[in-house]
């Protein structure tokens, strides 16, 4: 009954179909703009609904891509979302903007990768992998970090929570994807990054119950992250 | 100390600091499976030909001298060691008829597996932690433009719910429970209204109680929540700046007057 | 591009006239980088300490004005800096909107039903009748809302200020006018004036009730809105 509440205030009034989309070239400077301006990666989706309707921003992105190779910022794509990053090779000019990166334990850094490679994983068998066990604090610098976070409940006894990598992760590596890790393809080829039994009672493995060490992470804030 | 040194005679120097190396680094090490990984090293081969034997022995060696030199060293070193010599007699004696479990060659080459994976992961560490990185060689805008989000709420009501209010306002006084009886309350917005009306008149100090209204006076109830009220609304008229309030001592009459100036 | 294997690595040495300095395609890269990253304007001088030796930040700076004019960000000068900024025409895509819908708290619904049914009234009258105290927060949603607005004082000891309705509540409600509104005993014959059985009569018993009309003088503004 108040469909005319519907439109964005403030618009110029784009929201109705009754207008045609922007032309392309517009529709690239609006990308251009929203990106710009923002220090995370933007969905194409929430690009979408920013811009006015009709709009498509996916072939705008294409055409913004292009027109920045080789330029001294680049249109990167990060998970789903799209990002402005300068050019790595011009790194050296930035030492006034660098962030002291907190150095990462060994264990973290390990933690890290297998989570990447193995996601999504639980830490049972992040520490069947590592052979050792991993403490809560590894884990809770992680995820404070924003590299990782909870994913899906695994659907095995215990339903143990796994890990997997976030946006944020791809982003500060540079990568488009989890699929685009380093020596993923190889990794994969030669099985290393399947989860083997082990045959019969290997010590530090947790093999009888491989589950168990899971039943204390479960309680508390895991809980809260179930989706 | 003498027993050690007898012992390390079968080891040359280098091998001997070697070893002694691995031992006070222990602290170092990140389990079992790490320095598993670490001894695997001097065989000098590419983990899928490694030797688990030799290696098995290699870490026995190691927890012994550990042993030696009074290291206390954590019980998964200590359990891996049991299990070792378990793989080690398995993969020595030829099988009894009648034993279970699996072979000394699965066993074998399921740590070896474990080693690989372990190296693997190391390796593919180094090389993600190697990358450009945000915020060390490539960045992110500086300047990023706030996104004003206008969050409007809309809020929702029929006209059903606006006539089952006003039915439910007017419906209440007919079951009206004693508990939410009214007629003894003034509020302070009630007593400020009055009294910003009547404080022009008050030009000496006069007693608080005298702008009790009508009818507020005698009933205990009535007196008691219109004082409260009143003296409410007169912190707040003197807040405003509007009139001033003396008390000479304590239970003494409160006493306004409107502000000079 | 072979120029970028001239250029000194890392900044360490940006002295030695040894090095040509950077193309100007180079040169105007590497503003466009430090302009991106950095969170304030840039001055000249200072593109020209953090460039290469030798190099013109301020013809790089030209051409790299040039060539954003038209997009959908500009370089714009700041001070004595130069920065990027958002093109202004695309301003509105910089405001995110989002409409949520809430169910007006019973507070706000009943203040706003005894305006409509009783208008002109003043907050002593609306108090009488609802039998506790209004809140202000109440009366502020409703006039925010634009459904209620100021009235006529009344021209009583005091001049209270009245409360009315507005168009846009008659609009919301599809009402022509405030007299629309069903009287009393069109409600109790539509059955919306269903006699209750009365409360628990007893003081204390109140916790069962649910008018609990003294929550009222205690809410604050953030507890007006019921889910």
């Amino acid at each position: 009954m108040s469909d005319e509440m519907e439109q964005p205030e403030g618009s110029e009034g784009p929201g109705e179909s009754l207008f045609d989309a922007p032309s392309m070239g517009e529709q690239e400077r609006m990308v251009e703009a929203v990106l710009f301006a923002s220090a995370e990666p933007v969905s194409v989706a929430e690009l979408a609904a920013r811009m006015p309707h009709g709009s498509d921003p996916a072939e705008a992105l294409a055409h913004l891509r292009k027109r920045y190779e080789g330029r001294g910022v680049r249109l990167v794509r990060v998970g789903d979302g799209w990002a402005m990053r300068t050019a790595p090779d011009l790194g050296f000019l930035m030492h006034k903007e660098s962030v002291e990166t907190r150095k990462l334990s060994r264990a973290a850094i390990e933690t890290l990768a297998i989570i990447a490679y193995h996601q999504p994983v639980t830490r049972a068998e992040i520490e069947e992998i590592r052979g050792v066990s991993v403490s809560r604090g590894t884990i809770d610098l992680l995820i404070e970090m924003e590299w990782i976070r909870f994913g899906r409940r695994r659907m095995t006894p215990g339903r143990p929570v796994t890990f997997v990598v976030t946006q944020e992760f791809l982003d500060h590596f540079g990568l488009e994807s989890a699929r685009d890790l380093p020596g993923l393809k190889e990794l994969r080829a030669a099985g290393l990054l399947e989860s083997r039994p082990p045959p019969g009672a290997m010590p530090g493995s947790g093999t009888e119950e491989p589950e168990e060490p899971e039943e204390e992470a479960r309680e508390g804030q895991s809980e809260l992250f179930e989706e | 100390m003498a027993e050690d040194d007898f012992q390390s005679d079968a080891l040359s120097v280098s091998e001997r600091l070697a070893a002694e190396a691995l031992i006070v680094d222990v602290d170092g090490f990140e389990g079992p499976l790490d320095l598993l990984l670490t001894l695997s090293r001097t065989q000098k081969v590419d983990l899928r030909r490694i030797s688990v034997l030799q290696l098995a022995e290699q870490y026995l060696a190691f927890i012994e001298k550990a042993r030696h030199l009074r290291i206390e060293l954590a019980a998964d070193y200590l359990v891996m060691a049991a299990w070792l010599a378990f793989l080690k007699s398995r993969l020595l004696l030829p099988p009894e008829p009648g034993d279970e479990g699996p072979s000394g060659e699965e066993m074998a080459a399921h740590l070896a597996f474990q080693l690989e994976r372990l190296a693997a992961m190391r390796d593919a560490a180094a090389r993600l932690m190697a990358r450009d990185r945000k915020g060390r060689d490539f960045f992110a805008r500086g300047a990023p433009e706030t996104v004003t989000r206008k969050r409007e709420i809309r809020y929702q009501a029929t006209l059903l719910d606006l006539m089952q209010a006003y039915a439910r306002i007017r419906t209440k006084d007919e079951f009206r429970p004693f508990v939410m009886d009214r007629e003894a309350i003034m509020t302070m917005e009630q007593a400020l209204e009055r009294m910003r009306a009547l404080i022009g008149y008050a030009g000496e100090w006069t007693d608080l109680t005298s702008y009790l209204p009508e009818g507020w006076q005698s009933d205990p109830a009535r007196r008691r929540s219109a004082m409260a009220a009143n003296f409410a609304a007169s912190l707040e008229l003197a807040k405003a700046g509007l009139i001033e309030i003396e008390q000479q001592e304590t239970f003494a009459p409160i006493r306004i007057r409107k502000a000079r100036q």
